[in-house]
């Protein structure tokens, strides 16, 4: 088993999620670097957060052109597990492995803070160690994390239960209030149809460790984990 | 360009017509126009210390964690198991005026590159900012102007702002101050300095390329301001904190390598002051050829490409036979390398063009040779009093209003606005969020956590620079106390009317001997910092505002102690003398209206012993919160400790004083040497125990629980208030008053 | 030869930035604005040796593929001879 | 009426975004682009009632003050009847 944590320039997180894998969960992982093509070898990529290329243009654009996504493409296609957290998120969004786009936060402000979180789908690979309803305190820290998409998307998105994190208060309400961001539906993560990529804006790479006060987060990386692990042993 | 130097040339150039002869008498010859660019950023106020340096030498320097004293890109201190940390203030003030998302960002941008230079990765980063009032709409702008170029340029570098200081006082109105910070992580056997060792070695230029930007910069950082400063505003830089990242990337991937002998980053002054200083350190000379300096515009002069502030740039020396290699490497990072120059052994910088010399000046002519001022000091002011009076109008007299004016004030309320718009927590190392005494960030390399913060006290400056000087460090240090952290050392940033008035020069000179004094008290060496003089809009000055920034250690994780008070039943302490004053306070500011002194007395032995028992009994585990009582009296300190933060309900307090004198001094009276711990009931015994070893007062003034927070003074309720309704005053203040207009 | 691309929101996006302008306009007292968008503007230098339908195709593609998101914006582009 | 209003930085200001993206542009593999620069581009509605000279000052005005940054931005406003 091996993650794979795509470094592009202006990556930020990338060490963090490094960190989470190598350190908190005890998994095999890399760096990859973004002119690099063959994802040989791996079975869950992650696309870190940070501002890849700056961010200039629009938040993931010219990170989805960059050599290595077209290989994350096509590992997507196949079946394999992608992550994308905050930029990786809007990298997966400009690159159409998921719908929607990120916009700018309805504050017009960046905002870095911790969040509570709703688990709403615990049959993913992303998601098997949370129970379902659970609320995770995990931060954000983004400019442009609103989520938006056109109106049969979001159905779509809603039906098929794609929305796996959302937004909600401490009593695990859909609020206002709860949303730092404007995101349509409170939402803050979602999965691909096939449930093999899953996109979202707060940091679970933050919440790992008792030090750092949650822990709330790393119930993805382990889940990740017996996925792949169990993959292994099924093939 | 041929420009005959008329007195108005050299009168725009912010030299004096002795500076001018100065120049004539070293050289032997008149300078070229080129030369005389690059004495006037040299010598300007900004880059000679001209008017500061006698004074600045009285400041201790040296300590045992020392390993880089002032004179470098930054200080470097020891923290043990073979790292050290390289960290530094700079003030960004007026570009952060005429722009301020721009002005900050790039203030931010210069300061990282300081540390990077030095080899060390930057960890954290700190901003002290000094606003006009929230009520003025221009303050409005420039406050969120400067917040949101201070998160676009750090975000996006990817370094986590984890603390800080605001405060809003008229005088700043005109005359903001942004005050930047950062901290970075070096192996003590992988320290980097700007040096241009070995005769012969490739100069190369990184980064950017250079445009316009910026000139005349150096020399507008140095000049006081009036209508004319927006005329001058095309010289504001735009910072690329993209390229910034990348340049970090390549800059320590290339002194890995083990290729690169020296490096120093062109900040206010580019390559001029980066050629000079690199060859000045080691005694070498540095000739560049200008036609080979990467170039963002067409047909720019030598006079242009010497002086500019582009931003993103850096110069290093490389090994003989080695800079193809740190070429590679910065063309990996997409960025531009080119070898413009080599070392030489005449220790003078020579710029040529097209082949042939523009300017050549003997290294030590622009820095040790740079004017050395004795400006005139005038006597002592008398002494500024009054406070009693002015006590005597205060604007709201129920205790329970006062308190809430006091939360509510945007000096004291919380800062969260501000905060939010950083990333934090970037590099996952921040323990202690934003929000408490000091920021606690682990250090994944070793077993421990470093604390810092940035304090000022620029009111108490006003009223007594000397004595005020000495508060801020010792506030400063029991900041870091409170926190479980031994004070190691100090950079700071004084900032300063303009020096040419004796009455500045007196504050100058008495808050670095206050400084001074306190330094070596605390055993807190200066390790650098900066000064910005002439911070002044049309006659009127800021407060002397020195800020400092001090780093602590904490050497078990487990004793991270925090301001907020946690388990009811724990019973509350008041560690250290109760001899409040109103001089100076917030209290005086905010419901009188007044800066008034005597400030509180400092005894800096009791202030050393009221830290060491905190930092005792945190380190014996008997601490559940600690929280140092400074702005706002015992009353806020109090009110602060109830409130909620990440994970920790509000929880609220009875209390119970007693003294002699009256409540609103018990209350809001200031005073350095206290803070307010609360711990288990079982360990308030061993607690008074270590206080009286030290010979410090200690009481128990009460305990948490419930949601009201009660204060009664000599048996009189005073206080009593749901926790809920003060913390709703404090926390969206300035959010509220941002709002104005939006 | 140069060029111009304009990419605004499609319709039916929200535009916070528009909208916040907008409520600042108003407040600070303009009358008579009923509504502003904010989109981006590019100016493309174009190199020598194209004729104007190859910078024409080179440019939609770039304004397609890079500059605009089409999940959320439209582009129109210019090309000045 | 509508109007539209470029924001474009002044010359000789340095212009991160332009800059990346004709690199990022380069990297992708098109070529004969010589340069990108970045600006803000507005579409303005403006309320009924108002002859063409008052809706050009109005938008003028609104550019200089709100919607660039005098230090490092010019603007050019078009009407559009
Ligand atoms: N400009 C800022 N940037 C980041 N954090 C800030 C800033 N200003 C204040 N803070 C944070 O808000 C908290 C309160 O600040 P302050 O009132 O200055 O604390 P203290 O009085 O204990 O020195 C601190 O944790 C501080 O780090
Ligand atoms: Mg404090």
């Amino acid at each position: 088993m091996k993650f794979g944590v795509v470094v592009f320039p202006g990556s930020n997180c990338d060490h963090d999620a490094y960190h989470v894998i190598s350190k908190v969960i005890g998994q095999p992982v890399d760096f990859i670097w973004h002119r690099d093509t063959s994802l040989d070898g791996y079975d869950c990529i992650v696309l870190p957060g940070g501002f890849s290329y700056g961010d200039y243009l629009r938040t993931g654009a010219i990170a989805s052109h960059s050599p290595i996504m077209r290989s994350v493409v096509s590992f997507a296609r196949s079946g394999g597990y992608v992550f994308g957290i905050c930029n990786g998120f809007q990298i997966l969004c400009e690159s159409g492995l998921l719908p929607g786009a990120l916009i700018r936060n309805s504050s017009l402000s960046f905002v870095c803070r911790h969040v509570d979180l709703r688990v709403e789908r615990t049959d993913t690979a992303f998601t098997r160690d949370y129970a379902r309803g659970q609320i995770l305190s995990i931060p954000v820290a983004h400019g442009e994390g609103n989520y938006v998409c056109d109106p049969e998307t979001l159905a779509r998105l809603e039906g098929e239960g794609q929305v796996v994190f959302r937004y909600v208060s401490a009593a695990g309400d859909v609020t206002p209030e709860s949303n730092p961001n404007g995101s349509m539906n409170n939402i803050a993560g979602i999965i691909s149809r096939e449930g093999n990529v899953l996109g979202m804006m707060p940091h679970p790479e933050r919440a790992a460790e008792e030090a750092l006060g949650s822990t709330d987060g790393r119930g993805m990386f382990t889940s990740l984990a017996s996925a792949i692990a169990e993959l292994a042993k099924a093939s | 360009m041929i420009q005959s130097i008329t007195p108005d040339v050299i009168a725009e150039h912010g030299l004096t017509p002795g500076e001018y002869d100065r120049i004539v008498e070293l050289l032997g010859r008149t300078p070229t126009i080129v030369e005389l660019g690059i004495f006037s950023v040299m010598w300007s106020e900004h880059c000679s210390y001209k008017s500061s340096r006698v004074h600045l030498k009285r400041l201790p320097t040296t300590g045992e964690c020392v390993v880089q004293g002032p004179g470098e890109n930054a200080g470097i201190v020891d923290i043990g198991e073979g790292y050290t940390v390289a960290f530094k203030i700079e003030s960004h003030n007026h570009p952060s005026f005429i722009e301020p998302f721009q002005g900050a960002a790039t203030g931010v941008g210069g300061i990282l590159r300081d540390i990077f230079t030095m080899g060390a990765r930057p960890i954290a980063a700190m901003n002290s900012l000094h606003f006009g009032s929230l009520d003025d709409p221009m303050t409005r702008h420039v406050v969120g102007g400067v917040v949101a170029g201070i998160g676009h340029y750090g975000n996006c570098f990817g370094v986590p702002t984890v603390g800080g200081e605001v405060h809003f006082a008229p005088v700043y109105e005109k005359n903001p101050l942004v005050n930047a910070y950062a901290l970075g992580i070096v192996k003590r056997d992988q320290i980097f300095l700007g040096q241009a060792e070995g005769v012969g070695n490739p100069v190369i230029y990184v980064g950017a390329k250079t445009g316009r930007d910026g000139i005349h910069g150096a020399t507008m950082a140095s000049a006081e301001f009036d209508d004319e400063a927006l005329e001058k505003r095309p010289t504001v830089q735009v910072g690329d904190p993209f390229l910034e990242k990348l340049l970090l990337e390549a800059c320590l991937e290339a002194m890995r390598s083990g290729a690169v002998v020296g490096i120093q980053d062109m900040g206010a002054a580019g390559l001029t002051c980066s050629t000079c200083e690199m060859g000045g350190r080691a005694g070498t000379g540095v000739e560049i050829e200008l036609d080979l300096v990467p170039q963002r515009e067409t047909h720019m002069t030598p006079y242009e490409i010497m002086l500019s502030e582009s931003q993103e740039r850096m110069l290093l020396v490389s090994e003989h036979g080695r800079a193809r290699e740190v070429i590679e490497i910065f063309n990996k990072w997409e960025l531009d390398a080119v070898v413009i120059g080599r070392v030489t052994d005449d220790a003078k910088m020579r710029v040529l063009e097209h082949g042939k010399v523009v300017a050549e000046i003997p290294n030590v002519f622009l820095t040790d040779e740079a004017p050395v001022y004795h400006r005139p000091v005038a006597p002592p002011p008398e002494p500024r009093l009054g406070a009693n009076e002015a006590a005597r109008n205060p604007r709201i007299t129920d205790p329970n209003l006062v308190l809430e004016a006091l939360l509510a004030s945007p000096n004291i309320s919380s800062k969260e606005w501000v905060y939010e718009q950083y990333d934090h927590m970037v590099r996952t190392n921040t323990v202690v969020l934003p929000g408490s005494d000091a920021s606690v960030l682990r250090v994944k390399e070793t077993r421990k956590a470093l604390a810092m913060t940035l304090d000022s006290n620029a009111r108490y400056c006003e009223i007594d620079p000397r004595l005020g000087a000495m508060h801020v460090v010792a506030e400063a240090a029991r900041n870091l106390s409170v926190s479980g952290a031994r004070p190691l050392a100090v950079t700071n940033c004084l900032n300063f009317a303009s020096p040419e008035r004796p009455e500045v020069m007196r504050q100058f000179s008495d808050v670095i001997d206050g400084m001074s004094e306190a330094c070596v008290a605390f055993g807190t060496p200066v390790t650098g910092g900066n000064v910005s003089f002439y911070n002044e809009t049309e006659g009127r000055g800021i407060y002397p505002t020195p800020t400092i920034g001090m780093v602590g250690l904490i050497d078990n994780p487990r004793h991270i102690t925090q301001q907020w008070f946690t388990t009811p039943g724990d019973v509350v302490l008041l560690v250290g003398a109760n001899e409040p004053s109103l001089g100076g306070s917030e209290y005086l500011a905010t419901v009188c209206g007044a800066v008034a002194g005597p400030l509180p007395a400092l005894d800096l032995e009791t202030e050393k012993a009221v830290q060491e028992a905190c930092r005792r009994a945190i380190t014996e585990d008997l601490v559940r919160s600690a929280h140092d009582c400074s702005d706002g009296g015992l009353a806020v300190a109090l009110a602060e400790g109830c409130f909620s933060s990440y994970r920790k309900d509000a929880v609220g307090a009875r209390i119970a004083l007693t003294d002699d004198v009256d409540a609103t001094n018990v209350l809001f009276g200031e005073a350095p040497s206290r803070a307010v711990l609360s711990v288990r009931p079982d360990a308030v015994a061993r607690v008074m125990e270590i206080a009286a070893e030290l010979g410090v007062r200690i009481a128990r003034i009460g305990e948490v629980g419930g949601d009201r927070l009660t204060i009664s003074v000599n048996g009189d309720n005073a206080i009593d208030r749901p926790v809920a309704d003060l913390e709703r005053a404090w926390r969206s203040q300035i959010a509220k008053k941002m709002a104005i207009g939006k | 030869m140069k060029a111009e691309v304009f990419v605004t929101l499609k319709r039916g996006v929200l535009d916070p930035q528009g909208k916040a302008i907008h409520h600042a306009v108003e407040t600070v007292g303009y009358s008579g604005i009923a509504g502003v968008r904010q989109g981006k503007y590019f100016e493309i230098e174009l190199g020598g040796g194209m004729s104007v339908d190859e910078a024409r195709a080179k440019v939609d593609r770039l304004a397609r593929e890079i500059l605009s998101n089409p999940v959320i914006e439209d582009f129109r582009t210019e090309i000045q001879e």
